[in-house]
């Protein structure tokens, strides 16, 4: 199939601002199905509030655009009573860490498979720029006009300290990994996390004077680098990409399966 | 004896009228007065190859059972009023996309963290209208076993007749109380089930666009047809739109479908009322000391009636303003400030003649306090 | 494996917004933004049909069509 | 018959809760009687002073909690000081002699029975101090026959804990039976 066979074409040109990460990560998740040949009856998609949550409006999968943060309760609640789906919970830095940040440290540590995505763009875009818990220190935000001194998440180190099983970081300017990442995090037995730096050159650019989305691109690309890279152990501020954790643990639905054994044959 | 002959906690009673409706998926979050509740369904859903799920919170409790809900499940959770005010944003949500669900609340006296293991109503008002915006909303009630079993049986049933969140507004006393309940035979009370789509693989299947009848035939997530579901105010394909015409229509559907069935959804039981010269309308376990004192005030002679609702919300006007006519009081007994007092007051011809004996500290109101409020009343020359 | 030729790019106009992503990290340069701020390939000889314009495009307005060479048309 | 106003009290840990179920189950399922049971809860788990109230009858039962109690046990000195006021004047008190002095007359039959001690020197294990208390009970007010509490502790309990429940609800019905006297 090609990747527009898995989109709702109607709703195109989308609702994100001109050179929206969103939108790339949009289309490298879309690749990574196709890649996997997965039917679109078999995948839910489940999204919370903001300009990150719409994406579940674009795509033809089974879509429910729920309440701010709370995109990994629903999930966990369609996953319970239908192991068989696929579950993937596209999710902004605010939506999936601030409000949600609950929900997600427990959907990590219950390894329950589903896949989240946490579309980092380190800002509230939709309401108009306020920082979030991932826009960092000393950076600009409406609602931080002397800069910000909240610290912000680093999502790697949390997702892997609450248990999740499959945790990666990529950004929107390296699409092939990207598409890699979310290949694997989709077919992995267990709760993946996927953190995606994407763009918001609308608020975040414009107000930390990156400039536009291709700057902000580049600024993705020199601020980078993989997992363990000599470029790392010479210049630590860099960010490391690629994935961190990759194991077999038991999954959540799974284990519940092995309690219903277990009441069943308690009461025969 | 035989095994459907049982003496248990109301709250097992729900336990075993939510199993009996078919709902076979609950999520929780431990707290007082309902935990017997969780902690039932723990022990009894795996046995059936049901889910028990314990979240994080009440909101992941709530939200959890809506995305249980759309695949095709029954379901159902359990609070007390600090998780009830947690799952006001998810109820809106419920309301919205219209997922049947049904919502215990064992009420325990607040605000907030309030009188956790003591019996208060004050959750009344928070029922229907502790989510934010316009809605219609279905609260049911019960004050013994049998009551209960029943109304949580019908709980199961509206919701899934009118695709709408149902709130099962019990208190700590019949929550926790113990008495004899026979479980019905199977088929002794019917069961609504879910409504599924006729519409075919590949024929455009519009989710929310309701029959003649104003019902919704569903389709399961998983199934064939693949839509949308959002809070937003969307189309009949489920995608949101700000259009101001379907927003209206979306708001008028789902404020009608509830109150112009509020006939259909009034469960409510009279107790001598058709001689009566002064009324007593109750609910829950206050309405079990109003008729005591009913039951105590005939022996004498006295013509004291009974009105006892077990519809909450959508508030049964009609009933209760027939009843009232021609009273020469009405006393509401409940144990609140209030807030049933004001739906009676704005439902009857003669608000003046209505009047509330309540109790608020934590103890079920005695039939001793109320003979009292009675006797203040008569002071008062009626 | 047959090297892909390019055919065509196919870009839709009205999905297009024009942030310029498919321009600047073209890395044989054979896009442009037209008057209208669309992108256009203007230089459709030069393309190496790496599809990192495809890949990249937030708008999912890129399409790289390819012929594979030698073989036939399906 | 006269509708029974019961209050059960003590402290956690001594049965005094569960005991009463039995009571009321007892009584609503095995006797044809209308029964209702229910209890004051506390914030903590265990300890403090326990209450359960149960009530009795041959006709509905609406007002589900005991006001004035016409029988009373108290197993510990604590539940006795506190409950002891409540009773119904010519109720029935029942109190263990190893856990309860008797302070202040009330208008009450008061039994002090050495339930505890008779349990330990028969049976010697304290977790069915609560059924003995129990056979005392009925046998002092005739409330359920003994058949029904068995038929109940038959549902609840494991086959082999059945025989030691049997044994203690006939040392409490004889205890009973020796203070009603």
């Amino acid at each position: 199939m090609a990747i527009k066979d898995y989109i709702r074409e109607r709703f195109f040109p989308h609702m994100w601002c001109p050179g929206c990460g969103h939108g790339m990560v949009l289309n490298g998740l879309l690749r990574a199905i196709e890649t996997l040949g997965m039917s679109k009856n078999e995948i839910v998609m489940v999204s919370g509030i903001g300009c990150s949550s719409r994406i579940s409006g674009y795509v033809d999968f089974h879509t429910l655009h729920t309440i701010h943060g709370r995109a990994l309760a629903f999930a966990t609640g369609v996953k319970m009573s239908r192991p068989e789906l696929n579950l993937i919970v596209p999710m902004g830095d605010g939506d999936a860490l601030s409000i949600g940040g609950n929900h997600f440290i427990h959907a990590c540590r219950r390894n329950i498979a589903m896949t989240a995505i946490v579309m980092n763009n380190r800002i509230y875009g939709m309401t108009g720029g306020q920082f979030s818990p991932l826009t960092g220190y000393g950076a600009m935000a409406t609602t931080a006009p002397y800069r910000n001194i909240d610290h912000g998440f680093d999502i790697v180190q949390l997702a892997m300290a609450a248990g999740a099983t499959y945790v990666a970081r990529t950004t929107t300017y390296h699409v092939k990994q990207m598409t890699e990442i979310l290949r694997d995090a989709i077919i992995h037995e267990g709760f993946s996390v996927v953190e995606i730096m994407s763009q918001c050159p609308t608020y975040f650019g414009r107000k930390n004077k990156i400039g536009d989305a291709p700057e902000m691109l580049e600024w993705f690309k020199n601020t980078t680098t993989p997992i363990g890279s000599k470029a790392k152990q010479e210049d630590p501020s860099l960010i490391e990409r690629g994935v961190f954790v990759q194991k077999e643990l038991p999954e959540y639905c799974s284990e519940y399966a092995k309690v219903v054994e277990r009441a069943m044959k308690g009461r025969s | 004896m035989s095994d459907n002959v049982k003496f248990l906690q109301g709250n097992e009673a729900c336990v075993e009228a939510a199993l009996y409706s078919g709902m076979d998926f609950f999520a929780g979050y431990p707290i007082t007065p309902s935990t017997e509740i969780a902690e039932q369904m723990a022990i009894r859903l795996p046995r059936i190859g049901g889910t028990y799920l314990q979240m994080e919170d009440e909101i992941a409790s709530l939200c959890a059972i809506i995305g249980a809900s759309l695949t095709g499940h029954k379901v159902m959770t359990a609070t007390s009023g600090p998780g009830f005010s947690l799952m006001q944003e998810a109820l809106g949500y419920a309301v919205m996309a219209e997922i049947p669900c049904v919502i215990v609340n064992v009420q325990r006296g607040g605000p907030s963290t309030g009188n956790p293991t003591h019996v208060s109503q004050g959750d009344v008002n928070q029922a229907r209208w502790g989510t934010h915006g316009d809605h219609a909303i279905v609260a049911l009630t019960a004050s013994n076993h049998e009551d209960l079993f029943r109304v949580t049986v019908e709980g199961f049933n509206i919701a899934e007749t009118y695709r709408t969140p149902v709130i099962l507004l019990f208190d700590e006393v019949v929550g926790h109380m113990r008495e004899k309940l026979v479980i019905p035979n199977p088929g002794e009370i019917p069961l609504v089930e879910r409504l599924k789509t006729s519409v075919k693989e590949g024929i455009d299947y519009h989710p929310y666009l309701p029959r003649e009848d104003g019902r919704l035939p569903m389709s399961d997530f998983g199934a064939v047809h693949r839509y949308n579901v959002t809070g937003l105010f969307h189309d009949m394909w489920g995608f949101p739109t700000d259009n101001p015409k379907i927003v209206h229509g979306l708001l008028r559907h789902l404020v009608d479908k509830i109150d112009n069935n509020a006939h259909k959804i009034a469960m409510y039981k009279d107790f001598y009322v058709d001689d009566a010269d002064r009324l007593l309308i109750s609910y829950g376990s206050a309405a079990r000391s109003a008729l005591h004192v009913v039951e105590n005030r005939r022996s004498r002679g006295e013509r004291l009636g009974l009105l006892e609702l077990q519809t909450l919300w959508p508030f049964p006007a009609q009933i209760v303003r027939e009843r009232a006519r021609g009273m020469q009081s009405v006393t509401v007994v409940e144990m609140n400030k209030g807030q049933v007092l004001e739906a009676v007051k704005s439902a009857v011809d003669k608000p003046d003649r209505v009047f509330l004996a309540n109790r608020t500290d934590g103890v079920l109101i005695t039939p001793t306090d109320i003979r009292n409020f009675l006797r203040v009343i008569k002071g008062k020359g009626i | 494996m047959a090297k892909p030729k390019l055919k065509a790019h196919r870009i839709a106009r009205d999905w297009c917004k024009g942030c310029g992503i498919c321009i600047e990290f073209c890395p044989k340069k054979v896009l442009e933004l037209d008057t209208e701020a669309k992108a256009v390939a203007a230089r459709p000889e030069d393309c190496i049909v790496c599809k990192l314009c495809e890949l990249r495009c937030p708008d999912l307005a890129i399409e790289i069509e390819t012929e594979r060479e030698g073989a036939n048309h399906e | 018959m006269e509708r029974c106003r019961m209050v059960f009290s003590g402290s956690g840990g001594q049965g005094v809760i569960t005991a009463a179920i039995i009571l009321a189950e007892a009584a609503a399922i095995y006797e044809n009687l209308t029964a209702v049971q229910s209890q004051v809860y506390g914030a903590e788990a265990r300890g403090g002073a326990t209450r359960s109230d149960v009530i009795i009858a041959d006709s509905t039962i609406y007002f589900p909690k005991v006001n004035q109690p016409n029988v009373l046990v108290c197993l510990t000195q604590e539940a006795y000081a506190k409950f002891s006021p409540i009773i119904r004047p010519g109720g029935l008190l029942i109190t263990d002699r190893r856990y309860v002095t008797l302070m202040k007359k009330v208008d009450a039959r008061q039994r002090e029975i050495p339930m505890f001690e008779t349990v330990m020197d028969k049976i010697g294990k304290p977790i069915v101090f609560n059924i003995c208390m129990l056979g005392a009970v009925i046998a002092m007010t005739d409330i359920v026959k003994p058949d029904a509490i068995m038929k109940v502790l038959e549902r609840r309990i494991p086959e082999n804990f059945l025989e030691m429940n049997r044994q203690a609800l006939h040392l409490g019905i004889e205890l009973g039976y020796a203070a009603k006297r």
